[in-house]
This record gives structure tokens, sequence and C-alpha cells, in this order.
């Protein structure tokens, strides 16, 4: 297999996106910046066809992983860039593809009329490029360089209306957090290098296997896999590093939409997925996968049922969904995850889609739950196709989020223990906070009943049409369940290695199947779930006022959910630490004490020039007699030797 | 008169040209600068074609003292003397509008006469003789044409630099005389004195040699100069400084201090290699601190450099090869964003943070350029900060000196790494997204001109070349590193 | 006779050249013309004789040797300065050539008589000529001649006293004495502490600031180049008389000593001449660490190369200094502010001289200092070239300030236009020492033997 | 007995040096420095009697004749002073300084 061997349709993939940003960038703004958008959304077409192509070709077992060349290296070592199309990689390719370009429909005409309209197209489409690299790159370093732009073009656009403050903050907040995610990757890139001096991921799955299977595995193998998970952590927001996500919905909508529920934050699941046999080879370490997810799961699910704002509900639902994908993981069923990963992409996109639309009725970036309410009438499309997203989310039985969860669900209850339990509360709490929010905004008094002047408008096509096939989408997925299926299985196994010297393929750890409708789980999670939908019913029709009087009955419950718990706290008292101590060592430590030493031994140095020229007072018998003396003490001198 | 001679001589040529020929001096500086760049081409064809290996020598005439007029060249010398006419003639550039006397290109000539002298030194004396002289030309161009407190920042530059650099030469002449007493020959010439068992005195020359060096790389404690010049210093100054004269330090520490004492070298260094690392977080955490935009970046340069030596320390041929490819990297990057702060201050007069705000939207273009140029400061992959620190930190990864058993350096170096963004997204955020102060000098600023962005183009070009395809500059500078590998 | 006449044919023709100057005197109006022509041709000539001599050692009084030949050269050549600017007055080019030949006979010395003879022959009119050279400030003039005479007229006393010591035990007055006793010693060491006074050493150097600033500029030119060189000399030849291992201990750390407290009080100094008279202290200090590193390795010939070297380079550049001076009527620091800006030509050479006084590389200065610590460093007094590098360091502080305050500040309001023309023998010759000091750094490159 | 000759030279030397050092007329100090000079020709005549050496004896009258020209340059310097109405006091000359 040699570069002309590869299919147009994966050098299309890159191309396409590259020429239209460097197009769009010196042709179409500088003359017309209002049509940035067409060459970008032309390259979103062709990508979108070169990866269902690529879905197809690898589906007949035509996946492929190529080295094309020496990016940097010394001597023997090296780093190749190279291309990789498997199972998992397309599967994913395609979801983001698809909701990509949809989304970048949506963009065109929601982000009209903004003036920096062609500098957001264009990072977005950066972003997608980037996404695109990240989902292809065969091994770590070039994974780690789509990584880090990923997070860079999301630092653009949460900060895209950089005049808001928060913004600013939030945008700030979201690079360093992944910054430091990134510490852990690059660690874990440099430990790899040192155990097994090479970065590609097939070779090193053989490497890693030979090494466990002869029982001596390398002494930094748990150390790589931990800073691995600490990665994906950061990206997609898992328990220690979730915190920046929340305030990411400063950004518009259809960058919280692509990058904050459908994208970049599976890229960290994405990362667990591609290293999962460096992982499932450290004993421990698939568990704390399961346990971070399904704690992340809970606790941010039990949050999103408490926010106001309607973007921050469906951010901590999308924790929660990613916790959920964690805990798949963890459990040992990687297509079960990826297909979940896939799902989700559709609901949740829909969903802030139309949460973005309900905004933009009342003419603002986000929406409160205070000033929404009984808008079914006055949205009629976007009420179907939040309804029909939600009972997606809430996995009710035809619709598609039904078959990923309740393979999710079923998987915790044959693990049982605290993972059952975690899969229970997961149903019931999507369910309530999903509901609460159907409820709240189309559903119960309108605002003039509560006092506020609010006339929404339904939004134009331009807005509903990507909507709509979103949450068709998100409906209908549940049939892709067997084509990710044989995507994943394919995929890990029957890999012709286009490297010399490692042609055999290899079966890697983890199940590969989805199970079908298991009667027992699909029991238990319509039932939860079915639950949390009444509790959310009670608490918002029945007894209207509840959701502000809890508030103001106890405010200091309602201080621990928005601190997450203290969570959030924590973390800032950290940063001041850090910003702090950078300040005792900048300006004290450096400039004041150092500084101020070392121009000091200059000023010592004069001292002592003033003492002896205010000793010379100039008088002849003064100086005689210092002569004398001078002479006595070299007649000592001599004497003494 | 020979090409490597040449390469230092034209620059001096050019800077009597300049200071000749008056009003006309910028014409002649940029002739001699375009001179300078394609002499220095020409030098390097051979080297590229064989891949780095070659080494071109020069001279040897012998005159008094053991003192021989000898130059030699190999990839690394030759890349930074291209990296030296490259900057100077950016700086030429970058200065065109400036109305300044003819003593101005001069000394820019000067310098690059003398620091290319440096880089092409093979004899000792001459190797002093150059890195002392570069010290004038700077010192002018801090002193006459720097901002405010320009004349205390060029003094404590001339003395701090001065000071390192007379205990290296007791240092050398130690090596020298014993070279003599072993073999009875008096030579300055480097090849015939590496090697030369220096006894019980070794430590001391080593600690002599790095504290000549260490100034002017700078590692930490000796580093106080550093943000003085570099603030007070003109933009097109601040290029040079940063861009070519920190280098001369890491050389000096590769080409002279390394082979003159390996015994003590390799006895000492787990403790330089931790002082690198210390070098790189303290940066790191100085340039947190600051409110001066252009003190920043003098401080981001230290935690560069600080990457610098671990991959020089590491030992190991990544390592060495990502440090050579980061000098050439921060040259470019820091040389970009000195020459922005630059365009700033010739527009406002003012350094602040806070002095600014929400710029994004009056200058788009430098926005734009100086996002790019952060991002590769902070080291984005795609970009070519983030080879060479991935290369000097791989190195150190793989290196044999364990600290404790551990690659400890390779884990402060990724924390170097990650407060990167910590104190450069801030800044680029005060300057250009935050809103207006009320007493800020925003209003003032205009965009930039066609010859400006030019420049900026071609260095965020080369940014991204370097980033996307570095193997041929590694190819280039690693072979003259083997010496060094353990 | 004719031996004795070779051999000491520069002193004869400086010894015509003071009679004819006292000849001069007599005439009934003597014209400067003569006078200021007889300056200069008087030490020419010597230089010229110096061509004939061939070294000979006549018992007991002469012993002229390769680098009593070479001193002559340097002594000569420092003097020239002051001839070509004499005011041509005959006493004054009297009182200059009697000097410059006591210099002389100081070089030729065979015994410790000879050398005593130079040393007051030289000193003598000394102290008349800082006393009467110079236009302004008679009565600081003066002064410094008293304190001049007085500290030289002691300093003899104490040579000589040294000298009955030392001939009361060993009953010689040449060398050859070998070992010393107790009394031995304590005479050498007397007979040091009278070189070392001529030097400027710490101890006995509280005439030198003094006579320096007071005295018109080229007669200090004239004093630190030529008399520091003889006094050096005078010092060398000591010891090669009566070799005492108290030499080979004791100078190293007090040059270091002395060039560490001439640079730290010289940093304080607002008067330009009271600077300039400190940094010459200050490489007082170094030549007496050059001295001893040459007494530490046993007479080494190179260890005496480096120390001319580094009297060569200085003539050259502290001539240079007090003749920019002299050209430019500069008193203090503050009149110095923003002097670039109004005389380019004089502050760029000024600038050069400054950087070769630092020690700063392409310049002589640097290679005398490098070859000063390469002979320290070889006789392995590491902390005594450790503390004079010191003191370079802070030398830089005052020399680059002299630098900054040319060039970086702005001239002073009120300050008259400079017009170039004035004095234009004095510009001429500091420029030509500010391209010699710099030329002089090429040294080992273009094989100028010293 | 040359116990004796060595004492009165030291003794002398001693006077002269104290002259100088401390008196503050500078007439006295002359003279001062005049008894140092010859306390050190007085060692050398003993000197030159013991090792029978007329070389000493030509040196003591060098030594003499020195003495004599610097006593003139001065006596010169000092009347100098004199006229130029400062006094003999040594203590008056410090306008030099620092």
């Amino acid at each position: 297999m040699n570069a002309a061997q590869v299919p147009w349709a994966a050098w299309l993939l890159f191309l396409a996106p590259v020429s239209a940003i460097l197009i769009g960038m010196f042709v179409v703004r500088p003359l017309k910046p209002e049509w940035t958008h067409l060459p970008i959304l032309a390259s979103c077409a062709v990508v979108t066809v070169c990866a269902l192509l690529l879905l197809q070709r690898v589906l007949m077992g035509g996946s492929f992983d190529l080295n094309f060349y020496r990016w940097a290296g010394v001597g023997s070592w090296g780093v190749d860039f190279g291309l990789r199309i498997d199972g998992p990689g397309v599967a994913v390719l395609s979801m983001v593809a698809v909701v990509g370009s949809l989304i970048h429909l949506y963009a065109a005409s929601y982000m009209e009329g903004d003036p920096g309209f062609s500098r957001f197209m264009l990072v977005f489409h950066l972003f997608f490029l980037a996404m695109i690299g990240l989902l292809t790159a065969n091994n770590y370093v070039q994974l780690y360089l789509f990584w880090e732009l990923v997070g860079a073009a999301s630092y653009l656009l949460i900060g895209f209306w950089y005049h808001k403050e928060s913004a600013r903050k939030a945008a700030l907040k979201a690079f360093l957090t992944n910054r430091v995610g990134d510490f852990g990757f690059l660690l874990a890139i440099l430990l790899i290098i040192d155990s097994f001096k090479i970065t590609h991921f097939h070779l090193l799955y053989f490497l890693v296997a030979r090494a466990t299977a002869a029982g001596h595995a390398p002494q930094f193998l748990p150390a790589i896999g931990l800073l691995l998970i600490w990665a994906a952590c950061a990206k997609s927001a898992q328990f220690p590093l979730y915190f920046w996500l929340p305030d990411a919905m400063e950004g518009p909508t259809p960058t919280s939409a692509l990058m904050h529920a459908a994208t970049m934050v599976t890229a960290g699941v994405f990362l667990l997925v591609r290293s999962w046999p460096l992982i499932a080879a450290v004993p421990g370490l698939p568990d704390l996968v399961a346990g971070i997810g399904a704690f992340t799961a809970v606790s941010s699910a039990i949050v999103a049922g408490t926010r106001k704002d309607l973007k921050r509900i469906l951010a901590y639902s999308t924790v929660s969904h990613l916790g959920l994908m964690m805990l798949a993981l963890g459990l040992g069923r990687v297509s079960v995850a990826i297909f979940h990963l896939i799902v989700h992409g559709f609901f949740k996109a829909a969903l802030f889609l139309c949460a973005g639309n309900v905004g933009h009725a009342i003419h603002q970036p986000t929406a409160n739950v205070d000033e929404v309410g009984g808008w079914r009438k006055a949205l009629p499309w976007t009420y179907v196709f939040f309804v029909a997203a939600s009972l997606s989310l809430a996995g009710i039985f035809p619709f598609g989020g039904f078959f990923s969860k309740d393979a999710i669900v079923d998987a915790a209850m044959e693990r049982g223990g605290l993972f059952a339990l975690s899969g229970l509360l997961i149903s019931a709490g999507s369910a309530f906070y999903i509901f609460r929010m159907l409820f709240l905004t189309f559903h119960g008094e309108r605002p003039e009943q509560k006092g506020l002047s609010a006339h929404p408008h339904e939004s134009g096509s331009g807005l509903l049409a990507p909507v709509g096939l979103l949450a068709l989408g998100a409906v209908v997925i549940g049939a892709a369940r067997p084509v990710v299926e044989t995507l994943v299985a394919g995929g890990w196994t029957a890999l012709p290695v286009g490297i010399p010297g490692y042609a055999q393929t290899m079966n890697l750890p983890g199940s590969t199947e989805i199970p079908g409708v298991a009667l027992k789980a699909l029991l238990i999670g319509m039932g939860m779930a079915a639950l949390g939908a009444a509790a959310a019913y009670a608490l918002t029709m029945v007894d209207a006022g509840w959701d502000w009087r809890w508030r103001k009955s106890s405010p200091a419950l309602e201080r621990v959910f928005d601190s997450d718990f203290g969570w959030k706290t924590l973390v800032d008292w950290f940063a001041r630490g850090v910003s702090s101590l950078a300040d005792f060592v900048g300006r004290v430590l450096d400039k004041k004490w150092w500084d101020g030493a070392i121009e000091g031994s200059g000023r010592v140095v004069q001292a002592a020039g003033s003492l002896f020229s205010d000793a010379a007072r100039g008088r002849l018998n003064e100086a005689l007699w210092w002569m004398a003396a001078g002479a006595a003490l070299l007649l000592a001198l001599g004497a003494a030797r | 008169m020979s090409l490597l001679t040449s390469l230092w001589a034209v620059p001096a040529l050019g800077a009597a040209a300049c200071a000749l020929s008056g009003r006309a001096a910028r014409w002649t500086a940029l002739v001699f600068s375009l001179a300078a760049l394609g002499l220095s081409m020409a030098a390097l064809r051979p080297i590229l074609v064989s891949h780095g290996a070659g080494l071109l020598v020069e001279g040897g005439a012998s005159g008094l003292f053991g003192i021989s007029y000898s130059l030699s060249a190999d990839g690394l010398s030759l890349a930074l003397v291209a990296l030296t006419a490259f900057l100077n003639l950016i700086c030429a550039f970058a200065s065109w509008e400036l109305e300044v006397p003819a003593g101005y290109w001069a000394a820019f000539q000067a310098l690059a006469a003398a620091v290319n002298g440096v880089f092409l030194a093979r004899d000792l004396f001459l190797f002093y003789v150059f890195w002392e002289a570069s010290l004038i030309p700077m010192f002018f161009i801090i002193g006459l044409w720097g901002s405010d407190n320009r004349r205390k920042a060029a003094l404590k530059f001339f003395l701090f630099t001065f000071t390192g650099s007379i205990f290296m030469l007791l240092a050398l002449l130690a090596v020298v005389i014993a070279h003599q007493r072993a073999t009875g020959v008096w030579t300055w010439s480097l090849p015939e004195l590496t090697g030369t068992d220096l006894g019980a005195g070794a430590p001391w020359i080593l600690l002599a040699l790095m504290a000549g060096f260490g100034v002017k790389v700078p590692m930490v404690p000796l580093h106080t100069w550093l943000p003085d010049a570099h603030t007070e210093a003109p933009a097109a100054g601040s290029v040079m400084l940063a861009g070519v004269m920190l280098k001369m330090g890491v050389y000096g520490i590769i080409r002279v201090a390394l082979p003159l004492v390996p015994g003590a070298a390799a006895a000492w260094m787990p403790i330089l290699a931790l002082l690198a690392g210390v070098n790189a977080v303290y940066g790191a955490l100085c340039a947190m601190a600051q409110t001066d935009l252009k003190r920043l970046i003098a401080y981001s340069s230290i935690a560069h450099l600080g990457f610098c030596l671990i991959g020089v320390f590491s030992g190991t041929a990544q390592g060495l090869a990502g440090a050579a490819l980061l000098m050439i990297n921060h040259g470019v990057t820091t040389g970009a964003l000195f020459l922005l702060v630059g365009f700033l201050y010739e527009r406002a007069h003012r350094r602040g943070l806070s002095d600014f705000g929400a710029l994004a939207t009056r200058a788009p273009r430098m926005a734009f350029f100086f996002g790019f140029s952060i991002l590769a400061s902070i080291g984005l992959p795609g970009l070519n900060g983030f080879v060479g620190e991935f290369m000097c930190l791989s190195g150190a990864a793989q290196s044999p000196i364990l600290f404790g058993g551990l690659p400890f350096y390779a884990l402060i170096g990724a924390i170097g790494v990650t407060l990167a963004a910590a104190y450069a997204l801030p800044a680029f955020q005060s300057v250009f997204w935050a809103a207006e102060g009320p007493n800020s000098v925003s209003p003032k600023v205009f965009d930039l001109g066609g010859r400006e962005s030019a420049i900026l183009w071609t260095l965020c070009a080369l940014m991204l070349w370097i980033g996307l395809a570095p193997q041929p500059w590694l190819a280039t500078l690693a072979p003259s590193l083997q010496g060094l590998v353990r | 006779m004719t031996g004795l006449a070779i051999a000491l044919a520069p002193q004869a023709v400086l010894a015509a050249g003071v009679f004819g100057a006292l000849g001069l005197g007599l005439m009934a109006r003597p014209s400067p013309m003569w006078a200021r022509a007889l300056a200069v041709l008087a030490p020419l000539a010597a230089l010229a004789a110096l061509r004939l001599v061939v070294p000979a050692y006549l018992p007991p009084l002469v012993d002229v040797d390769f680098k009593g030949l070479a001193w002559q050269l340097v002594i000569y050549a420092g003097a020239l300065p002051l001839a070509i600017c004499s005011s041509g007055d005959d006493v004054e080019t009297a009182l200059f050539l009697g000097a410059t030949l006591g210099m002389g006979l100081l070089c030729a010395a065979g015994n410790l008589v000879m050398l005593f003879v130079g040393l007051e022959f030289m000193s003598l009119p000394a102290y008349l000529l800082v006393a009467r050279a110079g236009a302004q400030g008679r009565s600081r003039r003066l002064e410094a001649a008293v304190k001049y005479f007085f500290a030289g007229a002691m300093a003899g006393a104490l040579f000589l006293f040294g000298l009955a010591l030392y001939y009361g035990e060993t009953g010689r007055l040449g060398p050859g004495a070998g070992a010393l006793g107790g009394l031995g010693r304590a005479g050498v060491s007397l007979m040091a502490a009278a070189a070392l006074f001529k030097i400027g050493a710490v101890p006995l150097h509280w005439w030198l600031p003094d006579v320096y600033e007071a005295a018109s500029p080229e007669v200090s030119g004239f004093l630190s180049t030529s008399m520091k060189a003889a006094a050096v000399l005078f010092l060398v030849r000591l010891v090669q008389i009566a070799p005492d291992p108290m030499f080979a201990v004791v100078l190293p750390w007090l040059g270091a000593a002395t060039a560490l407290y001439g640079a730290a009080l010289a940093l304080r100094q607002k008067g330009l001449r009271r600077l300039l008279a400190y940094s010459s202290l200050s490489h007082a200090g170094l030549l007496v660490l050059g001295v001893g590193a040459w007494a530490r390795l046993g007479g080494d010939p190179d260890a005496l190369r480096a120390i001319l070297f580094y009297l060569a380079a200085y003539a050259l550049m502290s001539n240079g200094a007090f003749l920019f001076v002299a050209a430019t009527g500069v008193q203090t620091r503050d009149d110095l502010k923003g002097w670039a800006a109004r005389s380019g030509g004089t502050a760029a050479a000024f600038a050069a001289l400054l950087f070769a006084l630092g020690g700063i590389p392409p310049t002589g200065g640097f290679m005398a200092k490098l070859l000063v610590f390469w002979q320290s460093l070889r006789a392995g007094l590491v902390w005594p070239a450790a503390l004079a590098a010191l003191a370079s360091i802070v030398s830089l502080g005052y020399y680059l300030g002299l630098v900054r305050d040319m060039y970086f500040e702005v001239p002073a309001a009120n300050c008259a236009p400079i017009d170039a023309s004035a004095r234009a023998r004095e510009r001429i010759l500091v420029l030509a020492c500010a391209v010699g000091a710099v030329v002089l750094g090429l040294a080992p490159l273009l094989r100028i033997r010293p | 007995m040359s116990g004796a000759v060595w004492a009165t030279s030291g003794a002398l030397f001693a006077v002269g040096l104290a002259t100088v050092v401390l008196r503050r007329q500078m007439l006295a100090m002359l003279l001062g420095v005049e008894l140092m000079v010859a306390a050190a020709d007085l060692a050398l005549v003993r000197g030159a009697c013991r090792f029978m050496d007329p070389e000493a004896l030509a040196a003591v009258a060098v030594v003499l004749a020195v003495a004599a020209a610097e006593a003139v340059v001065g006596l010169s310097l000092i009347l100098r002073v004199l006229r130029s109405g400062r006094g003999l006091d040594a203590g008056e000359l410090s306008e030099l300084r620092g």
C-alpha cells in the first residue's frame, strides 16, 4: 500500500477544507466578507461525501494506515505523519461530517449580520479541519497536533464576542484547562517515546500486546495510561477538569452546538478509544475510567436539573452523557461507547440549535428559564424538533437515544453494584432535566403572565431546516447500530498495515458487539425515564412556582449547586494561588530582591569608593605618615618571610 | 577574500559604508544585508547538499602567542549566521521609516559582523574578541535609540555580560596554559585544546565558562539584565538581541564549554539540566507577573531558552537537534513579537498591557499577526515553537542523565510548556480583546501598513513551514552536534 | 671610552638637548620656536640613536641590555606628545629633556647607586615641571609640586637607607649578592618601597591623584606614561639585582589591591582629570601584578614582554586621554554631557580610548590586560588575577559612564559651540593615539612583536 | 664599636623621619629629609670602611651631590609657596583632595 493507492476521497478530505479556508481568507474576505460562508459550505458538502465514501470503503474491509512523510527525527528515531482510516475513526468522522455540515448551514444564517461574520466562518471551518485531522491521525504526535489546534479554535470561538468580559474569561478558562490536560498528554507522549521509542498507534498496540503477553510490561505503562485519561478528562469535560464546559456556553450557539456538544468534547473519548489497548493492558485503569464516567454523569445530571439558563442545562447534560460514554468504555463496551457518541452528537446538536432558536426568538444569545414559557404555539416547529430530540435523549423506546443508552444501562446492570445504581440514576436524571426544560420553555405560563414583555417569533427557514434534519437524525440513528458494530469490529482486527514488518492483524481487547434490545434493560430504563418525566411534570406544571420557591427557601442549597458541590470554588482558589505565586516570583523575588541585590552591589562599590576618597583629605603630613606606615608594612612583610 | 571571512567582513564593511553614507545609510544597509544573506546561503549550500555533514575550515595563519586567524563553519554555525543575516534584513525593513542617523544602520551592521564572527571563530582568542566586540554596537543601539531609561539598561547590559565574560577569559587562559604545560605548545585553536587534561581545576573552569555563557543565554540567576535591555532597546534592537545574541550563549556552551571540560561537564550535567528546567518555569512565572508587554516577551525568551538548555544538557541526539532548531525558531517567533510591540510603540509610545484595549477592532491585521505569533510562541503544534520544544523534551525524556531515576527535566519542561499559555494569552486578551481603559491610547493605534505586513507575512510563513515540515532543518543542524551525544 | 659613548648614545643626545635648551636661555630674546624645535628633535634623535646602541655591560655602573633598549623606546615615545605640545618656554624644555634623560640613565643603570642617580635625576626636573608648566591653576600646581617633592624626597631617603642596610650586610652595591639575611631583606624592602612609591602602589600612592589633577594635562600624560614606565623598570631592575622571595608574594596582592582601590575611587570622581589619575593608579596596580607574576616565574622573558606590551599600550591610551582633556578643556563629567553631539570627532576618539582603557577586545588595552592575566595565571596567581578582573569590571563603571555621558546625555542648554580648529595639535595627537590603541589590539594577528 | 655607628645612624634616621612626618613647617620637613639622607650616608661610610671598598665611598660622594640638588629644588619650591603668600605651614596646602 503506497501513497498512490490512497483513495482520492482521503486526499479530498483535507484538500477541501484547506482550500476553502485559503480562498475564504485571501480571496473572499478582502472582497466580500459576507460571502465567506460560500466556499466553506461547499467544502462541508465535499467533506461529507468523502466521509461517507470512506465509510462505505471501510465497511467493505478497505481500511488502511499509511505513513506519508518523516515529520521530525534525528538519526534512527523519528516521528512520521500519515493517515489512518479505520472503523472507529470513520464512524465518528461521518457523524462529525454530517452534524458539522448542518451546523455550518445553521451558522451561515444564524451569524448573518454579525460584524465578525467572515472571521467566525473561517475559524469555525479551521476547527472542522482540525477535527478531521484528529480523527484520521495515525500516531500520537499528529493526534496531539490537531488536539491542540482544536483547543486553540475553541478559544477563538468561545471568545468570539470578545467585547463581553464573561466571554473573554470563559475562553481563557477553557484554553488553560485544556492546556492542563495537554500537559498530561504531552507527558504521556514523552513517556511513550521513552519506553517504546515509537508513537505509531498500530505498532504500539503490537509492542504492548507482546510486552504484556511476555509479562514484563514497561515501567511507565500505568503512568502513560493515567496521563492519557487525565488528557481525555480535560477535553471531554470529565470530573476533575469539566468546569470549563458550562462557561464555554458564552460562545455563539453554533459553536456550542458543534464543539461543545457534538464533536470537540468527544475527542477525549476518541483518544481513549485509540489508546484502549494501552489502557486495557493495565489492570486497574478501565474501572477508573468507568468510575470517573459514572460519577461525572450522576453529579452533572443532578446539577443540570437545577440550572436556569437553557444552554447551561444542555452543557451539564453533555457532561453527563460524556460520562455515560466513559462508563461504557470503562465497562469494556468500546463499540457501545462509539455508538452512543454518534447518537449523542445528533440529538444534543438538535437540542442546542433549538435552544439557539429560542434565544434568537427573543433576540438574545441565550435564554433564561424565567424569561420563557408556554411558547408551544409561538414556536411550533422548534417545539416539535425539541420534543423529538428530548425523547431521544431521555432514551424513550422508538427514538434513537434509547438503543445506545439501553445498551449502556444493560452493561451497567450486568456489572451490577454502584455502576447499576448510577445507570438507573442517570436514566431518571436525564429524563427529569430535559422534560423540566421542555415544560418550562414550551408549556406553563407565558412570560406576559409573569409580568415580562416578550413576543417571540418563529425563526426563519434557514435556521429551522438544519434543526429539522438533525432532529430527524436523532430519531432514526438507532437503526445505524449494526453498521457501527461491524465498523468497530472490522476496524480493530482486519487492518492491513502499510508498514513493513507488521503485516499480520491482531485482535484487540474490548468486546465489539452491541447487544440487541434486552427486555429487562428496556423495562428498567423506560421505567426510570418515565419516573423522571413524571417528577419533572409534577414540579413544573402542577406546582408552577416550585422552580423559584426552593431557591428562596434554601439559598445555601442553591449555592452548593451553583458551585458544583464546591468544586468550582476549589478550582478558583487554585488559579488564584498560581497567579499569586507568579506575582511573588515575578515582582518580589526577581525584581525587588534579586535584581535589587545585584544593583545594590554596584552601590556598595561606590560607597567604598566615597569612603576612601573622603579619607584622602589632601594634607601633606598625613600623606607622608601613610607613606611611612606603608614602608613599615613592607619592611615587616619582608622581614617576616 | 575567502567565503567564511567574507561572512563577517561584508557586514563590517557595511558598517563603515553606512557610517559614511549619511542620508542614504538605510539603502547601504539594505544592500549589505542582502549581500550577507546571499553569502550565507552560498556557504550553507554545500552543507545542505551533504545533509549537514560538511565542515568548512579556513585560514590558519598563526600569529603570536599561539593565536591564529582561523574560521570554521558547519551546519549549526552557518544556520545561525543565516539567521543573523535574515533578521538583520528584517530589521532593516522594519526600521525603514524611522528618522535615525547613519550611526543606527552602521551599528546594526557592526553587530551582525561581530555575531557572525562568534559563530565562525575556530580560534578561542578570535571567539572572545568577537564575543566582546558584539557588546559595543548593542550598547550604542540600546543607549542611543532606546526608550526612556535606556541609559541604565545599556550600562547594566554591558557590565553584566562583561563580568561574565571576563571570568570566561580567565577560564580560557587556564585551559591554554594547561595545554601548554602538557604539550609545550601555545595554541588557542579550539580543536587542539579540546581534551586537554585540566586536572583538579576542571570544575572551576567549567563554572567560569558557564558564568560567561550563562549570562548571555541567560540562565536564571544571571538573567536580570535581559528584561531591562529588551524593554529599553528599540524594536529592531530587541529583535537582534533576542533573535541572535542570546543564541551566542547557547552556541558557546555547545561549541566551547562542553567540549573543553567534558569530564566536569558530565559530572555536573544533572545540576545543569536542573538549572535549565528552573529557567523554563521561572521565566514563565515571572512573565505572568509582568504589566509591560515587552518585559513579558523578554521573560518568555528566558523560558524558551530554558527549553533549549534542557535539550542541550539532555545529551541525546534529539535533544541537541531540538535545541539547535529551537534557537532558529525562537529567533523567528520572538523577532515577530518584538517587531509588533515595536510598531505599537511607534504609534502610541506606550507598552503597558493596560494602556491598550479593543485593538482587534481598530487594527485587525495587527491582531491576526500578534495572535499567530503568540500561538507559535506558546508552542501550538503545527507552528515552529512546538517542534523545537517537543524535540528538546523528547531528548530529555530519553536522556541517560536521570535525576533520581526519572527523566525529571521532561516533567519540568512540560510544566513550562503549560505555563506558557498562562502568560501569553492574558497578555493578548488585555491588548486586543479587553475593553479600552479610561486612559487607554488605543485611538492612536492605526493598522499595519503594507511594508510591515509584508515583513510579518514572511515571518508567519516561516513559522508555518518549520512547524509542518521541520525535517530538512533538523537534517542540516543535527550532524554538527554529534560530538556531544552521550 | 668609545664603548661607553656607543652604549649611552641616546642619553648623550638628550644631554646635548638639555645644554642646548639652557644655552637658549642665555640668549637675549629666546624665540619659542627654537625651544619647541629642540624639545621635539631631542627625543626623536634619541630614538634614532637607539638603533646604534649595542648591548654592553660596563661594570659597575652601566648595563645596557635588550630590556633596557625596549624600555627606552617606550619612554621616549611616551615623551613625544608633551614635546609636540610644549609651550616653547626654554626652561620648561630643559626640565622636560632633563627628566627624559634621567629616565634614560635609569634604563642603563648597572647597580643600585646608578639606579638611585637615575631615580633622582628624573624626579627633580619633574617636580619643577609640574610647578611651572601649564596655563591656569598656578597655586594648585604649586601645591601639587610641593607634595610631589616631599613624597619623592622621602622615598629617595628611604631608598638610600635601604641601600645602606643592603650594603651593610652584603658589601656589594650591585647584583650577585646571593641569599640575604634579616638586615639585607629589610634593606631590599625599603628600596622596594621607593620603587612602589614611584609607580603609585596603594600605601604609597597619596601624591599621585593630586599631582596628576593639578599638573597641566600634557605633563600628567608624560608622568603617567614615561615616568610610570621608568618606575616599573626601576622595580624590575631592583628585583633583578636583589632577588628576594618577598617580591613574588607581596607584589601580586599589592598590585591587585591597588587596581581595586584605584577603580573604586575613580568611580566616585566628578573631576575628569582626577578620574583619569585614579584610573592610572588602577592600571599601575595591574603592572605591579605583572611584575609580581614575572618575579614568581623567576624572571621569565615572556612575562617581561607582557609588561612591556602593557606599558606600550598604556602609553598610547593615557597620553590620548590626557590630551583629550588638553584639547577640549573639559573639566568635570558634567561638561562632558552630550559631547558627541557637540564635537563628534573628538568624542569618537575619546570613546575608543575609553574602550581601550577598559580593556574591551578589539583594542590594545584588552590585549595588554589579557597578557598580564595570562602571565599571572601562568604563575599560579589565580586569586590576585580574579581580584584584578573584578577591578577591571569596576573600572568599566566609569569608562562606560563617560561614554554614556558623551553619547546618551543631552548637552546642557547654555553651552557654547566648539570651534574644531582650536588646539589642532592636541586634536590630531588624540586621534593618532586612539588609532594606535585600537591597531595595537590586533597585534597578535598582525604579528607585531613587542 | 661598630654597633654604636649603626645605632646613631638608625637614631638619626628615625629623628629625620619623625621631623618630616610630624612637623607642619615645611622648612623643618626639608631639614628632616636631609637628616634621613645623612643617616644613610653615615651607614654607607661605615660599611665602606668595613669592606675597605672605594666604590662605596664614591657612592657616598654621589649621594651627597644628589642631596644638595634635592635641597636646591626643595628650597626653590618652598620659596615659591612663601612668595605666593600661603606661609610655611604644610596644613594650608589642602586645596587638592578627594
